[in-house]
This record gives C-alpha cells, structure tokens and sequence, in this order.
C-alpha cells in the first residue's frame, strides 16, 4: 500500500500528523515534523480548513490557543458519548463562569483579588478550576505580604471557549451598555447613601 | 451571621424562584450553608412571594410576619455584605472600612462587568463543548518527562498547608463532586422521573447535601425540573420538558 | 447550543466515531453508536473509503476483519516518526503535581487519602499518573473496608525528577510547620484507618 516512490503531498503529512495528538499542535511544531517551509504548511492548512469544516465533515480542524488540532464535530457529540458509554462533563456553575472572567478581563491576580471583585470567598471554585487545568498560577504578587500567586487562564480554557488567542474575546464594554452602568448609579444615589470619601480601590 | 430562629411559623411558606423551588426555611439553610450564592437570589421576587401568601388575620399572623421580617431582613444584610470587602485571611484583623457610594458604585460597576463576561464566557464554553479529541495518538519516548523537583517541594507545601474548609469530618470523607452527581442524577433522571429519597438512599449526609446542591444547580440551568406537592413532601426530580 | 435542527449526516457521524477510538470498531458498534441502518452505515462507510483512501489522505480508512479503524498513511510514516520524537510529553498540572507530592511524603497511601489531604477529588488525576507510570498501585491497606490498593511513586517518576532516591529530596518538615503537618495527618487519620507512617521524610 505504500507510494513511497511519489512523495505525500503536504496537507496528507499536516493531517497524519494531526491524528496522533490528542494536544494542540503549533505551527512550528507541525512545520518541523512535516519539514514543510512556512507557506507549504500555510497553504496545506488552508485546504485542510475546507476539509475539515464544521458543515462538511464529522472531524473538525479546530485552531485555538494558536495551535491546530483534529476534534470531532460537536454535532456529532451524541453518538461519540453513546460509543463512549460516558456522558458529557457537566457545564460549569455561574461562580466558576466568573472567576474566568476575572482571571480572563482583570488577571493575572491573586485569590485575594478575585473575592474581592466577586465579593464572596472564591477559594473552592478557584481550586476546582485549576483542578479543571481552566486555571493556572502564573506567578506570584511580590509586592503583597506574602506573594501571593496570580492566577490566569490556561490554553485549555482558551481551546473550550474557542478562541484563537486571549485578544480574541470581546472588550468588556460592548458586553456592559452604558445604561446599565448608569442605572447601578442612580439606585446608589436615589438610596441615600453616605456622602463619598476617598478610599482604597478595588484592586 | 445567624438568622433567629424562625419558631417554624413558615414553615409552610415556600417559594418559586429561578434559582430554587422548595420551602422558605430551606432556602435559608442553603444560603446559610454557602449552598447557594446569596447574589443569584432576587429578595424583591421573595418578599412578593411572601405579600402573595401573607394572612394577616390568622391566629399567628403577626408571628409569620415578624418572622419572615426578621430574616428577609438578615438576607438584605448578607446580601450587602457580600458587596464590601471579603475579608482575606492574611489580612484579618485590619479595620473593615464602610465603602463610600462612589466606591459602592466602583465596586458593583465592576462587578457588573464581571456578571456580563461570565455570561459570555457561559454561552462561548457551551457552543464550544461536544469536540472530542483524537484517540489515534502516539506516546512521546519514554524518559523524555522532565519533573522539576522544586515543583514537587511547592506542591507539598501546598498540599499540606492548605486549610480545608468547611470541616466536615463528622460527615465522612467527600468522595464525589457536585459535577460528578451531576453526571448521576442527569443519568438518573434520563429514565422518567425519580424522588429524591430514592436517588440518595445509599448516599451519606455529606453526598445527599451535595446532591441537592447538584439538584438545584441542574434545575437552575434548566436541565432538570424540581417538583414537591407539599411542604416538606418528598421531592420529584424530573427531566425538563 | 449546537446546531440540533439540522442533523448531521450519516458519514460524519462514522467519521467522528472513529475519530475517537483506537480501536478497530465493528459494524454492529458503529450502528449502535450512530443509530444508523445497515444500508445508511453500508453507503457511509463507502463515501468514507474514498475520503480516506491512501492516494487522496494523509489519514486513511483500514478495514481489517470486519472491523474498521482509522490511522495514519503509511507514506507519511517518516513525519509522524519526527512528530513523536520531538513531541514533548504533556507537562504535569499542579494537581499532578500534588498527588506526586502526597505520594512521595506520605505514601504508600490509598486514593482516599490523598484526596483527604487535598481536600479534593484526585481520583482523574491518580489516573492518569498512574498510565503515565509516575504513579504504581504497591500494595494494599487491608485494615480498611474493601482493602484499597495503596499508591507509591515510581522509579520513573524518581528517573524524571533527577533524583537517585527519596532522600534526595528536601525533608517535609523543611517544607511545612510541624503544626500544618499535623493537620495533615489528622486529615489522613479521618477515614477511620490507620494513618500511613508519619514519617517527617520521604520514606
């Protein structure tokens, strides 16, 4: 079975090489197995794009977190998880949706910070995340007693959110309108509150 | 924060919300439990709840009254309190000062934005789920694993000194997650409906609480319906729709 | 959520299927996976056979035995060959790193107890150390109910960290207050069995 005398052509290579991992693949990596120069493999994904397309196929070429990766279709999720005997991992809760976001919009930063901004204790939902490999500590706040670890989002949240890249998620002011913002402050002011006074910031 | 005692004067008041269904004394003991989140329930939605079911002629009318007074009124304090500070455990001690409106205003602002990702980053993670990965892969050569040995050390240190809480050693060791009886009742339920007494009866205190949590966390993102004829009745869990 | 109303078609759903088993898959495990008849999985596999044919793929179509399987072309061998030796071993979570950490100080000792110690489920991520061989179930602790296995480290988890042996590595009490290491122990002492040797280093 095997052509040995006419060489594969390079989206053949890219895609076998997709097959055997499980982990996202980064372009050098790939060009490096394939021995493909930047273009060849550029051109190869590009085909393999339209191969693999969500309306064309059952196995999907998905690029995320700036790297490649053969995944099935989830339209075809159904029958994966009944050959698989396993159901799908249960989706995440609302606190653990927005300790992301914090790590995502305001991260790094420590634990501290993250109850700070959510106003409740985070610590088991932050732990469960990292359990989840969604979160991960990046470094540590030298400046703060203690140094305490920052906390960031992992590539395996960016690959489960889709997304190509941290750029790749909407500026948080077209998710909030103006007129929501708005309306916190008038519900503040209309209850009376005391007179503002300099303070710490949330940080 | 301690709510008093409620002389059980509600104990046939129960409430339909979003984030719960069930009786009025209940959802006071899972806030109380951190079961759930003070923020996801909407106090005007219970108090109009309450006004719906008021009696003020019964015999112990003044009583309902005072008593859900009492505790709706807890639940506001709590509920504002969540909004100033947590306080670290380092910083323990240092003097907790009142917020300003404009800080107030800062905080929940921020906090609002921090609500709107969320809720991105909800739909974003549910439109991405369903991709399975390849099963075709090939082991890396053996021995290639580098394990820095200082990560071990950090790790231990970290192990063994975390402070785990809540202390729940009189109720045996946890051994299941809430995604994980998540995964059980959704597999449970997949059959028909199923009363709560028959999902848990081989279940400890400890998994049976969890399995509430898992119940109502189900029934919040609408997977599941909870249904219970009568105050403190046996509890139905059933497949939505 | 995912695009229900339109069904995908019979051959991404063999597709996506075989994506995710390593296996060759019978006729019978593919209907019942798929919910296909005879003739849908028959004309699906036919339209796959050219899709992965070896001339046309980089990936292709076996069908061995009555079974069915994909894999790689063999003409693109020599770059899967590359791919696995320069690929790098997925690197360990945190929580990986934990359980090791448990295994080595306070091991041998049982999956209940390391997620005792934890404070969280660890029973994933025994798993995995365990298939990657960092992990080996050593014995068992016959004073509780059911016997569990108990778990130690491996000499390749000692192979990977540079180490020639335990004691090599920096005495627990050099890591933690002697007041931390007893929460610990009561930690593991809580199931009612015997607590593992309490030994201030790795043993």
């Amino acid at each position: 079975m095997r052509d040995q005398d006419q060489r594969p052509r390079p989206a053949h290579l890219v895609e076998a090489v997709l097959l055997v991992s499980a982990r996202l693949i980064g372009s050098s990596d790939l060009r490096s197995a394939t021995g493909l120069s930047d273009q060849e493999l550029e051109s190869a994904l590009a085909g393999l794009r339209e191969r693999y397309a969500p309306e064309t196929s059952g196995i999907v070429l998905r690029e995320v977190a700036g790297g490649h990766l053969l995944s099935t279709n989830p339209a075809c999720s159904a029958a994966v998880e009944r050959f698989r005997r396993e159901a799908r991992p249960a989706p995440l809760s609302g606190a653990a949706h927005e300790v992301l976001a914090c790590a995502l919009y305001l991260g790094p930063l420590t634990r501290g910070a993250v109850s700070r901004v959510r106003g409740v204790n985070s610590e088991a939902v932050i732990r469960s995340l990292i359990e989840r490999n969604l979160l991960v500590e990046v470094g540590a706040d030298h400046d703060a007693p203690g140094s305490p670890a920052l906390l960031g989002v992992t590539d395996e949240f960016l690959a489960a959110t889709g997304a190509s890249s941290r750029k790749d998620f909407p500026p948080v002011n077209s998710l909030v309108t103006q007129e929501e913002l708005d309306r916190v402050h008038e519900r503040l002011a209309s209850s009376g509150t005391d007179p503002p006074d300099a303070g710490s910031e949330p940080s | 924060m301690t709510f008093e005692p409620l002389g059980r004067s509600l104990s046939d008041f129960t409430v339909e919300l979003d984030v719960y269904s069930g009786p009025y004394e209940w959802l006071l003991a899972l806030i109380l439990k951190d079961e759930l989140e003070i923020f996801e329930v909407p106090l005007r939605e219970l108090v109009e709840s309450y006004l719906l079911v008021r009696r003020p002629g019964a015999a112990n009318g003044l009583e309902r009254d005072t008593d859900f007074a009492g505790s709706a009124a807890a639940l506001i304090l709590l509920k504002s309190r969540t909004l100033s500070p947590a306080i670290d455990a380092d910083t323990e001690g240092i003097e907790d000062e009142p917020l300003s409106a404009e800080e107030l205003a800062e905080r929940l602002t921020e906090y609002l934005k921090i609500r709107r990702v969320a809720e991105h980053l909800k739909d974003r993670l549910a439109l991405n789920a369903g991709h399975y990965v390849s099963a075709h892969t090939i082991a890396p050569r053996q021995g290639s694993l580098r394990i820095s040995p200082d990560r071990v050390s950090l790790a231990a240190r970290q192990a063994f000194s975390r402070l785990i809480e809540p202390p729940v050693r009189h109720l045996g060791p946890i051994t299941v997650t809430l995604q994980q009886l998540a995964g059980i009742i959704r597999t449970a339920i997949a059959g028909g409906p199923i009363s709560y007494e028959s999902l848990t009866s081989d279940m400890d205190r400890m998994n049976r609480a969890v399995a509430f949590a898992a119940a109502l966390s189900l029934a919040q993102e609408g997977s599941l319906t909870l249904t219970q004829a009568e105050p403190l009745g046996p509890l139905t869990l059933e497949p939505s729709r």
